[in-house]
This record gives structure tokens, C-alpha cells and sequence, in this order.
């Protein structure tokens, strides 16, 4: 884990995604899949917290050597300015954070389902897996053609490839989870990788437990440090013996999780939840209670 | 000026401090993250808010970002007190910063026992004491609510504690000067001021709240000059008492600002969180400061704000 | 939703506004300024503050700029509630938006004759009961600082105005829900909840307050997180009282957020100091947000943010 | 007034200034010197605040017809920012704000006192009054030699100049003040304009009312609107029958006052200071001549 001011090499537009690579040994050399980034703002902004973004390149040998690769969507605040950004400007970036996917030991055949920007962080792991001898499936996907990220490469590095979007504008019509079945009995998946949005990871824990399939997610979920240090990011994770669960930090203890120790409905709880009112009438909305 | 010793030490009333930069609480870890956080020029450093039993804390998500501003609720996710003792106190003292336990409770006797178990405890700089309304209700009223409430809390846990107590009162605390009156009174060595206050964002595109706890409390530079204000009117009355002020702190300017305001140390809290050198360089400005105005540290500047003689004045009405 | 009929027209309880956008008090001029201040969005403004006697107001610099606020003291400078009426009051109803005159007074007697003295006048849409205690200690306690103080005066104008009477209440006020309550079972007709809070700040280059005044109100987009809460939960127990928000509203999307919260209009006052134009961007906003959901109208997302019924929570303690 | 989106001309270092030509037909066409424009900072910044700078240069004629100039010393974060805008950006700008210089009638002999930024304002100001067939003498000052704004502009549009610095790194050492007696009893200065610090505004005020001329500065005092919304940048005014004072709003009654009327100790009280009516009351003071 190292801060570097790092310089920008380049930018480009990747579909809907910008991507920048930077230069940035001390990361790059240390960087391992389903580990990311985080990318500070400027000073004077209205918007102060990092960005975090998962690594999907890091190149420790050739001409590229000491670079790092990540994409994102310019939609919010953050990624907006980041977008502007241009080569040669500074970055002060975080990295690698997290704990990255596990490799498996025995097993060989690899299944690989990532949605969205989800796929920047699963080529990475794709091209790792098959350094290390094992064989790589792939099922990606997006909203429209234009969000499914950099498909040719996503090609290059498996198998056999799975392309859905969203309006049928590449690949099949749908999302990349419907897939999965098929796609898991047809390449006779061992283990299951997954990034990309909730229901994703979640669709793909439910899978894989009823199929008795290991299976290893990358989340996100809301950070403020990215190091650790203010349990802001945390995910609700059965401990091991079944004891009960802790809230887990994502930036620490994560954001690589074994889905089948998540618990989902307990994270993605679409309402809050809220005290009962108290005796005396007045509402104690005001702070959460612990 | 020339021949000017330099230094950024720092006494909160025998409380020996190497700079005024303290890592407030909920920001500083457990000891265990270790790497990017620059810990050379803290002063001291707060433990997160510890309870007797463990809480799992607030359903995500847990932060917001607001304009200048962050939006927490963490709902004081800690492992209880033993737990604490045993793995995670060694760790953070092992820093060989200056901590300040920090303890939370939903009753009195809560806060007594907290208090009452940390008397044995080696290494401790002392207790800070969160004052939030977390608790239940007692009485149809709100624990905590109250400057009765907060007084009578800190006389407690004061009175049995031989480490000094600094109690960490709200700005948003009704009746602050008679609390911190009232708790300097009953006991406490110092006083924190706390500029974050209670917020709420709400995602317009899902019609939700933005934090899992409905509200959390606002931290950043947008709080600062609350925390100014309120540290200018605490300090003014109560200017023999070590007075640490948290809330908006990210560079030496604002650290200066708030010891000119009357502060005696300052707390550091999401600064560090998204800059984890945050402290040096603040440490770096403050310096810069005193040589420039040919100062020799930080309690020269202390409450140095210039105003009128009270008196001297006329309503401009 | 093909057929939606959109309007951005609110009725506060009998008062029609063409939109929920309302000119804060103190940031809409005198009615001779004209020129760039856009006014084609404004659903409603309210005046500069008026007492009985002029005032100069509070000595100078009178703003000072902070983190994604703006903090403020200008000390109700006005020229007296019968120059207003003579001078004044004409050029701003000229305008065709409704208006509402804020009154401020040092005592109970200031506030009750200056809403006597508007029961005659035409062209008002309503008094806006400005409640900062500026006024003079009265037994020791400083005017206007509890529920009581502040109920006291709402329910005295409310009494004897034939005028529907908001009173302005700060969030930084002790027992918020309790005197927004209390002002309307005395009478009040609506609210605003005013997310400006007292707030300090220090040149610490000169050594002294940035605003002559010492201490100011801050405004603007750093205090919004604080007018949301307020609002959302004043409206929750009060959802039938008219409910204005003001503090840190900028965009449209602010705008939706306090609706969202229970506000039935917002005001809006930093934001058209620095961009004259900002109401009608924010009803461009609102309408964009409105289309997007298929709703009509502003009351149809006033107080929709989702959140559990009270008791089917479960602590996630 | 107006409020115009304005593209940048073009930017240029000017010694310890930036100067900035705007294409602002709608502004330029109306500017008159004392007048200042409004300069809106970007969304996404924790500053909010307008900056206001008094319009160096309005071009209605010739190759720059409908161009707009104006100066600043890049020290805090607003300046800064507007320090690092480049040629072909735009900005939201108001103008021209506030009340210009009044040129004399009869008289003819006109004594110009600026320091630091001040010199922009009043270079504009000697222009119109040569163009009006008066006499123009300057006393121009700053820090150093590079605080000085475009001595050589200044010689051109004036009679004689005393040009004095700080340090004495340009013409006499002193501040521009200090020249004034000699200067005015030479020049035979009948009118007096001044521009830039508070004191020196004050010296020429207290200057010209014991020598009996008629005087005209411009005041700076903070702002928010700039358009006379929200009485944020007073000044205290005596008023024409003395009967007391106003707190005048600098952005729309001034920024230009006669320094006669201007309450130099309640306004610049060092530390804030809530000031007693002055015993003997106000002073009564003719009003601008012309
Ligand atoms: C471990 C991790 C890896 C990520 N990897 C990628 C990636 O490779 N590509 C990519 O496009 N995005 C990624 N994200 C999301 C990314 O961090 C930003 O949140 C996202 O770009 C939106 O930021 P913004 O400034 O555009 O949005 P804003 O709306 O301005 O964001 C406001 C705040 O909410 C947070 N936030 C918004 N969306 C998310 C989200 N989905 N997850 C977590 N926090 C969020 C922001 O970080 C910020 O603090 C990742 C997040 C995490 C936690
Ligand atoms: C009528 C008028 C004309 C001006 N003309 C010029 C000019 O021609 N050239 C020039 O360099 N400056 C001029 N100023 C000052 C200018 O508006 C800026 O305040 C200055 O550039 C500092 O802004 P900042 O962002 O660098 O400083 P910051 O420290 O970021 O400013 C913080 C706040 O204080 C205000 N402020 C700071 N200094 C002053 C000041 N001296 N007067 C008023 N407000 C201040 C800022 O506008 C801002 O609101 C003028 C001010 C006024 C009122
Ligand atoms: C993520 C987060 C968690 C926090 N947790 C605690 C806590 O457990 N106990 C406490 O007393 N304060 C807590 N705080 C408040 C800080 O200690 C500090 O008082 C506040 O953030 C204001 O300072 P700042 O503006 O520098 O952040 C927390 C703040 C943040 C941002
Ligand atoms: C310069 C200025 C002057 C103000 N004067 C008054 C006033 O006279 N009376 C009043 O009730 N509120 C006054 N306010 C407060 C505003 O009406 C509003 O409540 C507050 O600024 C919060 O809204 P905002 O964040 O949109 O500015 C003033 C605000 C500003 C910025
Ligand atoms: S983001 Fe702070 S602990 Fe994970
Ligand atoms: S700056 Fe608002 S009135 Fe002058």
C-alpha cells in the first residue's frame, strides 16, 4: 500500500468509460486483481472523498512496466473532473487497496461475471488466472454495446465469451446473470468470480451455494478512508463458525468476499430502517442508536 | 526574530502534547491499518467511541458527501470494552502516541462502569467522553439531551476517574456555555468542541436517504465555522480550561484559526480520513505561522482573536 | 406518461405560488434594484426584515466566505417599519409576486405592533416572523432563546393578524419540533425552517473576526444537510402545516431534495446573490425532475422519501 | 447592467498582476471608469462568491471595439483560480456594477492618486477625462517596482507623473500619499480622484477637505451580490443635510463616494467596533461640485 503522486500517461474514451493509465511503479508492482485505487480531489472542490476505482491493469514488465490502468463513467462530481483529466497532470492516488481475489489451488476452470465497469477488475484476474495455467470463461455485459467494457480484449483472454447487454445492442438481449447456468454447466465452472452491481454478486451467491460452486465477489460500497480506518464501508459477512456475523470493512477485509458468507438482504435493505417512536411522541430520527 | 526557540508542543494541563494535532476520534483506526496514516506529527490520538457491550453500528451505507461536507453515521460499531482492552488498546498504544480512550453510553451507570474499568488500564493518556443523545429515553426525555443530562454524566465518570476526563460536547448541544460551565464544575479536565452537527441528505434519483441511519452528523471544512463560534464563546468564559476543538480542521490555517478562537489542541478527523498526512502538513502550516508572526508555539496564539473590551461597545442597531 | 398536466404551482394552504421557489428575506433587495435579479421563477418573495425604528446595522465587512458557505451578519439594517411602508413596500409588490414582509422585533410589544401595523396594508401575502434572539435579555434568559419565548411572540402576532402569519425558525434553536409545534397550535399558518446557524470565523493573518459583527449566520450549500433534517422532521409531525425550507438550496435538485424532506416551497437566498438567475434554473431543474418521474406537480413529491413505517424497524444493533 | 457569458481574449502577466480582456460588447458599450464587473466563480469549488474588479479598459471604438480589461493580483483562492484561466474560456460575468467617477464641469486641473490595483481604475479615468479636454496628473504607487500597474501606460495618459514604491525599486521610495501636497500645490490640482487602500482613500480625504477641493474615490469593500440585493458591503455616508448618516451599499450607491461624507473612523475601525454617533454629530459636508 503506498501514496504516490502519480503522473498521468494517458487518457482515453472506452464507450461510455474513460480509462487513464498512469504511472506508478510502487503500485503497479504490487497490484493484484480485485484490488483498486483511490484518487484524491482537488483542493478547493465542494466535494472532498476519494474516488475508488478497481485496478485493471498493472504492468510490472515490458514497455508499459510501472503502469497502472482503471475506467470508470463520468456520471457524479468525481468522476466528472477526473474525466477532465489530461495526460501529464498529477493524480495523488492510494493503492493497491484491499484484498485481492484468491487463486484457486486446485481447481482449473474458471468462471468470470462481471457487469458494467465490473469487467475493468475481472480482465485483470482473467489474464492472471491463465498465467497461472487455469482456464478462463467469461460472461460480461452492460446497459447498451457501448457499456460493455473493451469486449475484444475480454475475448483475448478467455475461453469462451458470454456477451449481454441491456438492449441487445451487443451480444444477447438481457443481463449477464441469466447466462450463468448455462454458461457455468456448458464449461463446467470449478469457481465463480464476480464484480459488478448488487444484485449481480448476489444472483451469483445464490447460484453458486445452490450449486455448491465456490465463488469469490468483489463489492463496492460507499468509502470514506479506503484504508481502514473509519468503518465507513462496511458489509454485513457470517463469520466462519456461524457465530453471527460482523460488519466487515470492504476496504480492508474486502472488497473481495466469499459470497456465501455475505448477507445480502441485510446489506442491500432498500429502505433504512428506523427506530420505533418512543413513548413521549417525539421522533429519534436524529441519531442511530448503535 | 531571531534566537526564537520553535516549538509545537503543547499543554493541556499537564497533558504533555508534541504538537496540537490530535486524530479525533472514529478516524484513527484500531491500530491495526497501519501504512499510510502519518502519524509524526500527531499530538495525541482519540480511540473510536467505545461501549460496554459490542455494536454492530449503523446499517449502510454509512457516509454521504455533502457540499464542503461529510455525512457520517457509523453508529459507534465497536467490539465493547473488553474486547477493546484485550486486542485493540495494545495496538494503538503501541504508536507511542498519547490516546485518549473515548467511551459511549446509553445510561449513567453505562459511562460509570466504562469509566471505573479503564482506571486500570496502563497507557492512557485519558478518557474523552461521548456526549451524544444515543441513548434511550429516561424519563419521556431523550439521555443526553439536556446540559442536566451531559453535566451529570461527566460529574460521574470525573469524579471516580483518576485519568483526566475530557467531556466532547455538540455544538448543536442546547445551552453549550452552561454545559461546559457545568461540566468543568463537575470535574472534567478539558473540554472537546464538537462542530459536527445533525444531518440528512437525501438521493433525489431514489427518493431514499442518503445514509442507512436516516441522518448522521455533518464533519468538513462546511462545519468549521460553527466550531470556531463555539470554541470563542467556551474559551471565553472558561480560559483556564484545556479546550481541544474537532470539527472542520484540514490545514494549518484552520488549525491556527481555531487556537486564535481559544483552542488549545485540535482534533483531526475527516482530513485524515481522505488525506493521511493531513496532520503533518498541518503541523508544517502551523510552524510556518508562528515563525512568520515570530511566535514560539502554539499557546501564544491561543484565544489571540482581537476583539472589543466587553463594554466598550455599542448596539449598532 | 404521455397526457400529465405539469405545473410547478404550489398552494401553501390558501396562498398560491406559480412555483415553490421563494425569495429568502434579505437577499431580494428594496425593490429598486431591478435589472439582473431574474424574477420570472420566483413563486413568492419576502422582504428584508423590518422593525419599528430604522437601523444602521452591524458594522462592516458584513459577509465573509467559508467553505460552501457564505456567513453573513448584516444586522437588519432597514429603514423602520414606516419608511418601508412609504418607500419601500410599493416598489416590491409592484413586482406582481406575492410577498411576504418579515417583521423582527427586540420584545414582544416591537413584533406585536409591527404586525398591527400591517393588518392594513394591501398587497401582502403574508408576514414572515423573523425569530433570532437579537433582542434584550429579559429576566436574565436572552429574548426569543426557548420554545416559550418564541411560541409567546408567534401566537401574539397570529392573534390579531388577519394576514397568514410563518414564523422563521431556526434549526439551531433548542427544541426545534417542540416550538414549530408550539407556533402552530398558537396560531402560526406556516413555517420556515431556516438551516442558517451562528457561526464564526477568524483572519488569522490580522488576528480578527472576519465579520465586524464577530459572530454571523452561515448560509449556503454547506448548510443544507442541516435544513433537510429539520424539515423532514418537523414535516413528519406536522404534515398538514405548510412548511418553507431555507438554507443551502442552489440547484433544482436541491430543490426536489427538501420537497422530498416535506418542505411545500424553499427559499432560496445565497444562491441569488451569486447567480440572479438561479430560481429559474432550479424551476428548469424541479420540471426536468417531475417529467422524469411522471408527476405533475410539486405536491406530488412533498414528503416522499422512503422510509419505514414507524415500529416495522428493527434495530440492526 | 448586464450579465453576459464573456469569452477571454486574451490573459497576460502585468508585473504582480494578471490582466484579463474579456469580449463583452454588452459591458464595454456602457463602462464608465469607477464602474466594476462581477466575475462568477466555477460550480464544484468551495468558494462561492462573485470577485469584483473595478474595468481597466472598455474598448467602444477600433480594432478592440466591445473588449473589457481589467486586473488583479492572483493572492487568494477566487483570484487564483481566475489567474489560471486561459484565452477562448468563458466567464459569467455582470457589469459594468456600481456608480462611475463624475468628470467636473467647470474645472479643469485634475489630480489622479492610485495605489496597487487602484492605478487600473484610474487609468481608465484619466483616458475619459483627457478625452474631455481636462488636465491629468497621476501619483501612482505600489510595493515594488512590479506592484506598479503599467507605469508606462500611465505616462502616456497623463501631464506629469510621480510614480513611488515601497521599497524604491521604481521612482521615489514612499507610498503615492506622501506626494500628494507637493504634487497638488504644483499641478494645481482643482479635482482629486483616488483609487486603492483604505488609508490611502482616508489621507486624501482629510487632504482635500482641509485644502478645500473637491475629491472623488473609490471604495472597496467586501461583496456578495454586487447588485444591491443584500447590503453586505455598506459604507457609512454622511448624509447631504448632515442630519446623520447611512450605511450606503458600496456596490450600487457607490463605489465612488466623496470622501468628505465617508465616516473614515466608524468604517475602518481596525477592530470591530460598534461606534457611538459622534457627540458633536454628524458633519455637515457640500456634496460633489461638478
Ligand atoms: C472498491 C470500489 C471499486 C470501484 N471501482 C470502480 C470502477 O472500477 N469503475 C467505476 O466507474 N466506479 C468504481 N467504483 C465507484 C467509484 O468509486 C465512484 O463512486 C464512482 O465513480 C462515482 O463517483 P462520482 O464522483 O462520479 O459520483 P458522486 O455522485 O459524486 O459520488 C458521491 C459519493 O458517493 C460515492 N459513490 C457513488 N457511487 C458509488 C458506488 N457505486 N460505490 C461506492 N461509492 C459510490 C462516491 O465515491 C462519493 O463519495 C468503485 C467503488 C468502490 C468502493
Ligand atoms: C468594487 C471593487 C473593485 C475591486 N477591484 C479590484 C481590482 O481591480 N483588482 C483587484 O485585484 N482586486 C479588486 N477588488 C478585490 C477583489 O474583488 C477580490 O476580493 C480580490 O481579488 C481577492 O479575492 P480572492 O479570491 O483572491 O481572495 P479571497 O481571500 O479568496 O477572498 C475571500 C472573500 O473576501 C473578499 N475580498 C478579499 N479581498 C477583498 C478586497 N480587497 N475587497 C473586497 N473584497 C475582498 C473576496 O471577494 C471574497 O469574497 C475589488 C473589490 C471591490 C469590492
Ligand atoms: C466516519 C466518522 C466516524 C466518527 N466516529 C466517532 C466516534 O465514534 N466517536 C466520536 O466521538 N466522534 C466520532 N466522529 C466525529 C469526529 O471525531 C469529529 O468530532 C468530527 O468528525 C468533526 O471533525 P472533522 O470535521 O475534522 O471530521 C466520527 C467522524 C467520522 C467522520
Ligand atoms: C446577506 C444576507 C442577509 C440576510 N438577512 C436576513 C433578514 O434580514 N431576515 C431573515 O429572516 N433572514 C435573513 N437572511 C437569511 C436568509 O433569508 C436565509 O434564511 C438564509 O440565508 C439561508 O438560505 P440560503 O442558504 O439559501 O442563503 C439573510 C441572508 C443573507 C445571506
Ligand atoms: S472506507 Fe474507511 S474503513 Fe473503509
Ligand atoms: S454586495 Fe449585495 S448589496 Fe452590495
Amino acid at each position: 500500500m503506498r501514496r504516490v503522486r502519480a503522473e498521468i500517461l494517458s487518457t482515453r474514451r472506452v464507450g461510455v468509460y474513460h480509462s487513464l493509465t498512469l504511472v506508478a511503479p510502487e503500485i503497479a508492482e504490487r497490484a493484484r486483481p480485485g484490488q483498486f485505487v483511490g484518487i484524491a480531489m482537488p483542493a478547493g472542490r465542494s466535494f472532498l472523498l476519494r474516488r475508488f476505482y478497481f485496478i485493471h491493469q498493472a504492468s510490472r514488465r515490458g514497455g508499459w512496466a510501472g503502469t497502472l490502468e482503471f475506467a470508470f463513467e463520468p456520471d457524479g462530481v468525481g468522476a466528472e473532473w477526473l474525466g477532465s483529466a489530461r495526460a501529464h497532470q498529477f493524480l495523488d492516488v492510494m493503492g493497491p487497496l484491499g484484498r485481492p481475489f484468491a487463486f484457486p489451488r486446485r481447481l482449473t476452470n474458471c468462471l468470470l461475471v462481471a457487469e458494467g465497469h465490473g469487467t475493468a477488475a475481472l480482465t485483470f484476474l482473467a489474464q492472471e488466472l491463465r498465467a497461472r495455467g487455469k482456464r478462463v470463461d467469461m460472461i460480461v455485459g452492460g446497459a447498451t454495446e457501448e457499456a460493455v467494457f473493451k469486449p475484444i480484449e475480454v475475448k483475448r483472454v478467455s475461453q469462451t465469451v458470454a456477451i449481454l447487454t441491456g438492449d441487445g445492442s451487443l451480444g444477447t438481449k438481457g443481463r449477464p446473470v441469466e447466462a450463468l447456468p448455462e454458461m457455468a454447466e456448458h464449461v463446467g465452472a470449478e469457481v465463480v468470480y464476480a464484480a459488478g452491481p448488487r444484485e449481480l454478486l448476489r444472483a451469483v451467491a445464490e447460484f453458486c451455494r445452490e450449486h455448491r460452486i465456490p465463488a469469490q465477489v468483489a463489492v463496492e460500497e460507499r468509502m470514506a478512508c479506503g484504508i481502514g480506518l473509519c468503518f465507513a464501508c462496511t458489509v454485513p459477512v457470517v463469520r466462519k463458525d456461524g457465530s453471527g456475523y460482523d460488519n466487515l470493512r470492504a476496504c480492508v477485509e474486502g472488497p473481495v468476499f466469499n459470497p456465501a458468507r455475505v448477507l445480502w438482504d441485510r446489506w442491500m435493505a432498500d429502505i433504512p430502517r428506523m427506530l420505533p417512536t418512543p413513548p413521549g411522541g417525539s421522533p429519534v430520527v436524529g441519531s442511530w442508536p448503535g | 526574530m531571531a534566537g526564537v526557540k520553535r516549538t509545537l508542543a503543547v499543554d493541556l494541563g499537564g497533558i504533555a502534547l508534541s504538537t496540537p494535532l490530535v486524530a479525533a476520534s472514529g478516524t484513527f483506526g484500531t491500530g491495526r491499518e497501519g501504512g499510510l496514516l502519518d502519524t509524526r506529527r500527531l499530538g495525541a490520538a482519540v480511540s473510536r467511541s467505545i461501549t460496554l457491550a459490542p455494536r454492530k453500528g449503523a446499517p449502510s451505507p454509512r457516509v454521504a458527501e455533502t457540499a464542503s461536507g461529510l455525512l457520517w453515521s457509523v453508529g459507534l460499531q465497536n467490539p465493547g470494552i473488553d474486547a477493546f482492552l484485550a486486542d485493540e488498546l495494545p495496538r494503538l498504544t503501541r504508536t507511542g502516541i498519547p490516546l485518549f480512550v473515548s467511551i459511549a453510553g446509553s445510561s449513567l451507570e453505562e459511562y460509570v462502569r466504562l469509566a471505573s474499568v479503564l482506571q486500570d488500564v496502563q497507557g492512557i493518556a485519558g478518557i474523552e467522553v461521548y456526549l451524544r443523545g444515543e441513548g434511550e429515553a429516561q424519563e419521556g426525555e431523550p439521555f443526553l439531551s439536556s446540559a442536566e443530562h451531559v453535566v451529570g454524566v461527566v460529574g460521574a465518570v470525573s469524579r471516580l476517574s483518576r485519568l483526566p476526563v475530557v467531556a466532547k460536547l455538540p455544538v448543536s448541544l442546547a445551552d453549550l456555555v452552561e454545559s461546559a460551565r457545568g461540566c468543568v464544575r463537575a470535574g472534567a479536565h478539558g473540554l472537546t468542541i464538537d462542530g459536527s452537527a445533525p444531518g440528512m441528505a437525501i438521493d433525489t434519483a431514489r427518493l431514499r436517504p442518503e445514509v442507512g441511519a436516516i441522518s448522521g452528523f455533518l464533519s468538513g471544512p462546511a462545519v468549521r465555522p460553527f466550531t470556531v463560534r463555539a470554541v470563542f464563546e467556551v474559551a471565553r468564559i472558561l480560559p483556564e480550561v484545556p479546550i481541544l476543538a474537532a470539527g472542520g480542521v484540514w490545514t494549518g490555517n484552520d488549525a491556527v484559526e481555531l487556537l486564535l478562537a481559544g483552542a488549545w489542541a485540535v482534533e483531526m478527523g475527516t482530513a485524515l480520513l481522505v488525506d493521511p498526512s493531513a496532520a503533518t502538513a498541518a503541523a508544517d502550516g502551523i510552524l510556518g505561522y508562528l515563525k512568520h508572526k515570530g511566535l514560539a508555539s502554539p499557546a501564544d496564539i491561543r484565544g489571540r482573536v482581537r476583539i472589543p473590551e466587553p463594554g466598550t461597545g455599542e448596539e449598532a442597531g
